[in-house]
């Protein structure tokens, strides 16, 4: 691995969100390697090239062995990967499509993660995001791309309580949704609940 | 008793306006379309070609279409030749309309700031002065010192996320009291001996061959020697019935008012970057308009994300607005063309003339347009200054593109 | 503010979707072969029809998928939508 | 000020807690529970402001958000305009004072928080009413996802006014019960002081929550102080209620006149009399409980003047019993007074005609016309409203999807009736969404009502002032009269639209909540029509005026509208770089060192580029990776220019037009396979193009194999500039062979550095020898510092937009957006070179083949040259012909383009532009005159490159 120093684009707001109540906590997942797979029609033929299984499913996500898959479009998914390198990932990934039609790109640096834990995350989300988040609706598996405040995100249910969601969002646009976000949970931060 | 509030109230209205006849069977004119385009053109037909034997047929009530729904911003500083030509020669109309139709239309000169936020947004307004200068219509740059000078409650400080870099300066632009405007030129219109017919819908055109002879309404069929439509955002219903093709597409455009305020705010201030136009009416109400909806629509409102867009655009610009409170909003329907330019004159039908595409420059456009179309109509000869405004000039290429141009729209 | 039925991530807010026009305009097979009146209607004009019309929207805060639909525009009713690929419903 | 008018015991005010307040600069007491209007009423006060046009005394005539005479200005704790007495809840410390007729604002910004929520449900209810408070449980014991909102501070709606029991019980007794009930159901949102303001498309409602407002001072300032809900339901219920209607006669603006309901809320709610002795003008049954309750709180009733030729028997009886006088047949055709009513003029009246009348002393006059359904959501929701002839009011005619309408505000106007109507409403709501209602909903019990007697529908009393009409006001805040509806009717209006416009009826602050429908009636009447066919003005949105700040939300300041910023924006920001706004993008503009302004600076850092070595962060250019068999078929067709034909391990320049054939965006390609190209666009152009791109691939073709992907973020670019450039890039990355040889110009490379990929491309936006180095945004940092470090040797130097501009500009390369204007094409530019012949099509191609676009005429970029050598011509400059004179004839003078760039060149050491000029090229060598601050400039047409013609230095 490299010794390059890494940054990411929310090195600056790693104290604002320590100060954060447990209600709404904030964590970033920063250099997760993750690439756009374009794929016509997915079949068995995937797993075997893949070895994961793309969701079909619209509006849905999945693990994927050391990462995640997530459905976008019809024919696109966000792969991720915790233990292969950007460049491992893509070059793994396209030539296991390429034979199906497919292709990928490295988009690891494209889009960072914000992890969002706590009672009051929901409520938070609702200051910015239109669709329902209700856990009935918007359960464990589930993802959207949507807005949050104006910036446009993935956003991913990580638990059936509505308490655990993963927000990606376009790096140029993160730190406008940190401070958003920091916003947004300001009363829950000095005030007890209403 | 304490004094009334000062300039809280309007002029009264005449005891008389208009008479309501019924629809006589065949007219020389037939204007189509009641809002202000229709009644300024009936005014002139009367009043400088001594054509009296007009019908105005309005579906609903008059100048109950955009008429009634603008935000009454008058101006004529835009880029191009053609667009100052019509708009300059409406700016010296408007400033003895209220001679002209003995009507006091509230014409308030009290000059239009467009502001510019971006460096392009800088270079866009110099180039629009300097055209404008050549063109003989007043216009001037202004730094924002001078900005805050003319409009103390614009917020210039240099923190805000899209810092003021300066404006132009039409002083001689303003607003009028646009029912006033409208009451004006049909009362005027109405006296001429012109009839103007409400709830009277056209259904449908009689032609022979490449002329037409009359229109269908739910009044009755009407014979007429020559048809104008002046329908704004119904156009296409009309032209679809003619088999004519005209490339305009029909918009919502939502606009808003506050309650009576004490005077804050003493021109018109428009922004594109920051999407806001603003004045403060005579009455002391803030009027404002929104931007327009992105899809075709004809039901005369719009979604209400762009109305809080709106809002946050107004208080970001204005920040003692916070408090202001929204009192109404509306919606009318523009008819946009792809250059952002109207089209007006000749059609395949030889005694049919266009008038739309004006989105949303009909209110301050009208006195002009109004005589240039009547000119048109009267002569059967395009006025000069509609003249490159035929449709033809999609197919030739020659535009006249006020996107492009970046003049600030409304 | 209206939801639109995307085909694939079913109803969302307008505000996420772009607006694509009228409907079944295709891009001449050879252009060259066009006199400049059937350029320019290629171009420029489109219907603006008041009722029952057939649009293009892309859910661009969402999927980025294009699709049609068939919205009435006095009401602005969304009556149907579908992909692409597929013929214009065929509605009463 | 002492409170007489405060009855001993009572209301819904803690009497406990004294609160103090200022209005019209005199102090007042009140207690938590009143609002600025009953506190008023409890001293005696009933004006609270004069009129707008004719500075008549207005005072209170109603208790909520339909009083037209209450309007007030709130001073402390923060200047709002405009609000009503009887809307605004007392606070300690509350300053206000009446309003004449236009608000303040605040001089200063606001610096409360505003927010706004999104929030989804099955049900909505408006109005927690018996109405609303009967629906949502029907819906929340259901088990259904519900939001009750109500725009007062407590629940009950009119039960808060009146003496009713349900179920056996008090009936405030009954709502602390339901809303305890609501609460326990753990998918139900209860909302007070949330007033439903729009109803829109697709069940989605907007509703103001005043959060902080009942505070004051202590509102805490981490909590919003009004919230918009967004909310989105499956079903909308409005159990709005509906307002009293009063009865126009002359002199009716007079305070102590007030709607007869009203005055029951002062006292039952607020425990206030709204005065000693009253005299009740009704047309209906209702404002007999205002007059027994009155007498019973010690009022003492002059008498009920009953418009109708007999008064409904029980309720004469009671009347007898409490010893009120009854006036059946008898109407209120004025009063007297000045500031407050002294006397009511009582006349008998049969058959539309008035007798004479007889003055009544009183000191407050209660009304009562009917009721008017509130049906501002309805309409809203485009629900077609139907004229009932029995009550004189519009109710909702047929169903509206999605939206159903329950209790008095459908015209149910007794307990009983609105109790069973909010439970049928909501199981018929229910069972449209397929929930099953629960087995223990029960509907709560209220006495059978007598059988009422129908009331008289009477607009105004005909006017036996002599005024015609002039002092009968219909709209009390525009000071609008039964005399100038009759006016407009006498003028030719015939639409109710008409009528709006010409006497102003409705356009205040109620916006016609009392006059709206006698305003129907009155022109009906006039016209001689029935009112059916007047019918209303529309009713738009918001229900109740909303703070424009309240609808900005959070949108402001720094979130108006999102930063977006490169990795290296914190290093620039501590270089001290200046910020230039190019969309939504923070990019440095230059790096100004102690003591220089931006021109020396642009000097200082274009020189560095031309003779030493620059830097640029260009990470913000759009970037998309296009890969798939078809790729290079696809930029064939959106490219002017060939990029089929470009080799492996190569880049070229391009150009897009749209259909129209104007130039849209431009950039570089690079090969980075047979099968895969990153296309760089423009900073502006980045997510226009991939959209471009996107929509010409799934909607005209589809069949090609092709995917287009944005990768504007994941690579940072930073072009190393300069004759040194070649040191710096060979000295980072050593295992790069940097010569012209093995390295040419328009070529790439990938490369790393301690084990990170690079790449470097030789692409030039200068001229000058540059390499564009690409690396993930994750080392960003790393590798600029890197890069800073072996250009040091070499005096590297930053620099911004500024100077890439001047660079850019010397070398005539147009800035898509600055050079052009969407009215601009290649050839305008040019640039013919890079329009391919071999190409059968692309997208553009057809419109050059156009009548103007083969016009010699066209404006075409070219440089220009300042003769002086000093002027720097401000961009956007018009260009005139050479005037011999040095003058500018009169108006309208020819023009033949614009200045669209222009810059000081430190390599010409002096002015230069690019501008579009008609016939431009033909007139290279000519002098041209430029107005510049009323001098004509004359200026030397040149071509577009001025530096470098020849391009040698690209190479070094």
């Amino acid at each position: 691995m490299a010794e390059l120093l890494r940054t990411h684009p929310l090195e600056a707001w790693t104290s604002a969100f320590e100060r954060l109540p447990d209600t709404v906590r904030i964590t970033v997942e920063p250099f997760v390697a993750t690439v756009d797979v374009r794929l016509g029609a997915v079949g068995p033929e995937v797993r075997t090239h893949l070895g994961v299984d793309l969701p079909t499913a619209p509006n849905t996500w999945v693990p994927a062995d050391a990462g995640r898959a997530v459905w976008l479009g019809p024919d696109e998914w966000l792969l991720s990967s915790t233990t292969e390198t950007p460049e491992e990932l893509e070059a793994r990934v396209r030539a296991a499509v390429l034979p199906l039609g497919g292709s990928a790109t490295d988009v690891s640096a494209q889009r960072i993660g914000l992890r969002l834990t706590g009672a009051r995350v929901r409520d938070v989300l609702a200051k910015g995001c239109s669709i329902d988040l209700h856990p009935r609706v918007f359960g464990r598996g589930s993802s959207a791309q949507t807005s949050l405040g104006q910036a446009g995100v993935v956003l991913l249910a990580l638990s059936d309580a509505g308490d655990d969601h993963v927000v990606l969002v376009r790096s140029s646009f993160a730190g406008y949704l940190a401070d958003w976000l920091l916003d947004a949970a300001l009363e829950f931060t000095t005030t007890p609940d209403r | 008793m304490s004094p009334r509030t000062p300039g809280a109230d309007l002029p009264e209205h005449p005891d008389a306006l208009w008479r309501n006849p019924e629809p006589k069977r065949s007219y020389d004119v037939v204007i189509v379309g009641g809002g202000g385009h229709g009644l300024a053109t009936a005014h002139y037909l009367a009043k400088n070609h001594g054509i009296t034997n007009v019908a105005v047929l309005e579906k609903g009530w008059l100048a109950g279409g955009n008429m009634a729904r603008n935000t009454t911003i008058i101006r004529s500083n835009y880029l191009w030749d053609e667009s100052s030509g019509i708009y300059e020669h409406a700016l010296k109309l408007w400033e003895g309309l209220e001679e002209d139709l003995g009507y006091p239309i509230l014409f308030s000169q009290r000059g239009v700031l467009n502001l510019a936020h971006t460096l392009q947004d800088v270079r866009d307004s110099v180039r629009r002065v300097e055209a404008n200068k050549l063109n003989g219509v007043d216009a001037e740059w202004l730094e924002p010192d001078e900005v805050r000078k003319i409009c103390p409650v614009v917020n210039t400080s240099t923190d805000i996320r899209y810092p003021v870099l300066g404006a132009t300066y039409q002083p001689r632009a303003g607003i009028a009291k646009h029912d006033y405007v409208a009451w004006g030129f049909a009362r005027r219109a109405s006296e001429a001996g012109i009839d103007l017919i409400q709830d009277c819908e056209v259904t449908g055109f009689t032609t022979e061959g490449d002329r037409v002879t009359g229109v269908r309404t739910t009044r009755g069929d009407i014979a007429a020697g020559r048809v104008a439509l002046c329908a704004a955002g119904h156009t296409s219903v009309l032209t679809d019935m003619l088999g004519i093709r005209v490339p305009v597409q029909s918009h919502p455009l939502q606009a808003l008012v506050s309650e009576l305020l004490e005077p804050v705010h003493p021109t018109v201030v428009m922004s594109n970057a920051v999407h806001v136009y603003v004045s403060q009416a005579h009455k002391g109400e803030l009027v404002m308009g929104a931007g327009v909806d992105s899809y075709n629509g004809y039901g005369q409102r719009g979604a209400f994300h762009i109305i809080e867009r709106q809002m946050a655009a107004a208080v970001e610009l204005f920040p003692v607005f916070a408090r202001a409170h929204l009192l109404r909003t509306w919606g009318g329907i523009v008819d946009v063309s792809p250059d952002a330019s109207p089209i007006v004159g000749r059609t395949p039908y030889e005694n049919v003339y266009l008038n739309c595409g004006w989105g949303t420059g009909g209110f301050k456009a009208t006195p002009g347009i109004g005589w240039a179309l009547a000119h048109t109509v009267a002569n059967d000869e395009p006025h000069p200054l509609v003249a490159p405004f035929t449709l033809d000039r999609f197919v030739t290429g020659a535009l006249v593109d006020e996107h492009g141009a970046a003049a600030v729209a409304h | 503010m209206q939801l639109i039925p995307c085909p694939w991530c079913g109803p969302r807010e307008e505000a996420e979707f772009h607006y694509g026009g009228q409907a079944h305009v295709p891009y001449p097979d050879d252009p060259a072969a066009l006199s400049d009146e059937e350029w320019a209607h290629y171009v420029f004009f489109r219907d603006n029809t008041k009722g029952r019309f057939a649009e293009r929207w892309n859910h661009n805060a969402g999927c980025r998928r294009w699709f049609n639909a068939v919205r009435d525009t006095t009401t602005y009713r969304f009556e149907s939508v579908y992909r692409l690929d597929h013929p214009k419903p065929v509605t009463p | 000020m002492s409170t007489p008018f405060r009855t001993p015991a009572g209301g819904r005010i803690d009497r406990a807690t004294t609160l103090q307040f200022t209005f019209d600069g005199l102090g007042f007491t009140g207690h938590p529970g009143d609002t600025l209007a009953s506190a008023l009423l409890a001293a005696g006060r009933h004006q609270v402001a004069t009129s707008i046009k004719l500075g008549r005394p207005r005072g209170i005539a109603a208790a909520w958000a339909e009083d037209p005479g209450g309007l007030v200005q709130v001073e402390e704790p923060f200047p709002e305009p405009m609000l009503l007495a009887s809307t605004v809840e007392l606070f300690d410390g509350l300053v206000a004072h009446g309003l004449p007729g236009q608000g303040r604002l605040a001089d200063v910004p606001d610096s409360a928080r505003y927010d706004a929520v999104h929030h989804h449900v099955d049900v909505l209810v408006v109005g927690a009413g018996p109405a609303g408070l009967t629906a949502a449980l029907t819906a929340a014991r259901a088990g259904a996802r519900v939001a009750l909102v109500d725009e007062q501070s407590e629940a009950g709606g009119s039960l808060l006014s009146g003496t009713d029991r349900i179920d056996g019980v008090p009936a405030l007794e009954w709502v602390s019960n339901a809303v305890a009930e609501l609460a326990r159901h753990p998918e139900v949102l209860h909302l007070q002081r949330t007033t439903a303001f729009g109803v829109y498309d697709d069940g989605f409602a907007l509703a103001l929550e005043r959060r902080t407002d009942h505070l004051g001072a202590a509102a805490p300032k981490e909590v919003s102080r009004q919230r918009v809900w967004r909310l989105r339901a499956r079903s909308i219920v409005t159990a709005t209620g509906a307002h009293e209607r009063p009865v126009v006669f002359a002199d009716n603006d007079r305070p102590g006149t007030m709607l007869a309901g009203a005055a029951r809320t002062f006292l039952h709610r607020y425990g206030v009399l709204p005065g000693r002795e009253a005299v009740v003008f009704t047309t209906n049954d209702s404002a007999y409980d205002a007059a027994l309750d009155l007498h019973r709180a010690g009022v003492r009733v002059q008498a009920v003047v009953e418009a109708r030729p007999e008064a409904p028997p029980h309720r004469r009886e009671e009347c007898e019993r409490a010893g009120i006088r009854v006036l059946p047949g008898a109407v209120v055709t004025g009063t007297q007074g000045v500031e407050r009513v002294t006397h009511a003029l009582v006349a008998p009246f049969s058959d539309g005609q008035v007798g004479t009348s007889s003055a009544v002393a009183c000191d407050v006059l209660l009304v009562s016309g009917g009721w008017n359904p509130a049906v501002h959501l309805f309409s809203q929701a485009r629900g077609r409203l139907r004229y009932d002839e029995g009550l004189g009011a519009f109710v909702p005619g047929e169903e509206v999807d999605g939206l159903s309408v329950a209790g008095s505000a459908a015209g149910v106007l007794d307990l009983a009736g609105c109790l069973a109507d909010g439970q049928r409403v909501a199981r018929e709501t229910l069972s449209a969404l397929a929930i099953d209602p629960a087995a223990d909903d029960r509907l709560p019990s209220a006495p059978e009502p007598v059988a009422p007697t129908a009331p008289l529908v009477l607009w105004r009393v005909p006017d036996t002032s002599g005024a015609e009409g002039a002092t009968q006001f219909v709209d009390l805040q525009r000071d609008a009269t039964v005399a100038d509806i009759a006016r407009a009717v006498g003028a030719g209006l015939r639409s109710i639209e008409h009528v709006k416009r010409y006497t102003t009826i409705g356009t205040a602050h109620d916006q016609g909540k009392t006059s709206g429908v006698l305003t129907s009636g009155i022109t009906a009447e006039l016209l001689g029509v029935p009112v059916r066919d007047t019918g209303t003005t529309t009713f738009r949105p918001p229900y109740t005026p909303v703070a424009f700040a309240a609808l900005a939300g959070r949108d402001r300041g720094s979130l108006f509208d999102p930063e977006r910023v490169t990795a290296l924006h914190q290093w620039h920001v501590a270089a001290g770089a200046v910020f230039e706004d190019v969309g939504q993008w923070k990019r440095p503009r230059y790096y100004p060192e102690p003591g220089e302004d931006m021109e020396a600076a642009v000097l200082r850092e274009c020189a560095a580029a031309r003779t030493g070595v620059g830097i640029l962060d260009g990470s913000t250019l759009g970037k998309i990776d296009v890969q798939g068999p078809d790729a290079a078929v696809l930029l064939d067709r959106l490219y002017t220019n060939l990029i089929s034909s470009l080799k492996v391990g190569s880049v070229r320049y391009g150009v897009m037009c749209g259909v129209d054939g104007m130039v849209i965006d431009d950039g570089t390609v690079l090969r980075l396979a047979e099968d895969r190209f990153l296309v760089l666009t423009t900073t502006g152009g980045a997510a226009k193009i991939l959209d471009w791109m996107e929509e010409w691939v799934q909607t005209e073709w589809p069949d090609l194999r092709v995917h287009c992907t944005s990768v504007t973020e994941q690579w940072v670019t930073f072009p190393v500039v300069g004759p040194r450039s070649r040191d710096v890039v060979g000295a980072l990355f050593p295992d790069v062979n940097v010569s012209n040889e093995a390295f040419p110009f328009m070529t790439w490379r990938d490369t790393s550095l301690e084990g990170v990929p690079v790449r470097l491309a030789r692409i030039s936006f200068s001229g000058e020898l540059a390499f564009e180095v690409y690396v993930s945004p994750w080392y960003a940092v790393a590798v600029w510092q890197r890069l800073l470090e072996a250009g040091r040797p070499y005096g590297i130097t930053p620099y911004g937009t500024e100077t890439m501009h001047v660079l850019r500009a010397e070398k005539g390369y147009p800035i898509i957006g600055q050079d052009t204007d969407g009215t601009v094409t290649p050839h305008d530019l040019g640039m013919a070179w890079a329009v391919s012949k071999k190409k059968p099509d692309f997208v553009g191609k057809r419109s050059f083949a156009r009548q103007a676009n083969q016009d010699p005429r066209r404006k075409q970029l070219v440089g220009l040259l300042p003769v002086d050598r000093q002027t720097v011509l401000p961009e956007g400059s018009q260009i005139v012909e050479f005037l011999a004179d040095g003058e500018l004839p009169p108006p309208p003078v020819p023009m033949l383009g614009h200045v669209t760039s222009s810059y000081r060149s430190a390599e010409l050491a002096r002015p230069f532009a690019l501008a579009l000029v008609k016939g431009g090229r033909e007139r290279i060598g000519d002098t041209v005159h430029v107005p510049v601050n009323g001098t004509l400039v004359p200026v030397e047409v040149t071509g577009s490159v001025l530096v470098d013609p020849e391009g040698a230095r690209r190479d070094g």
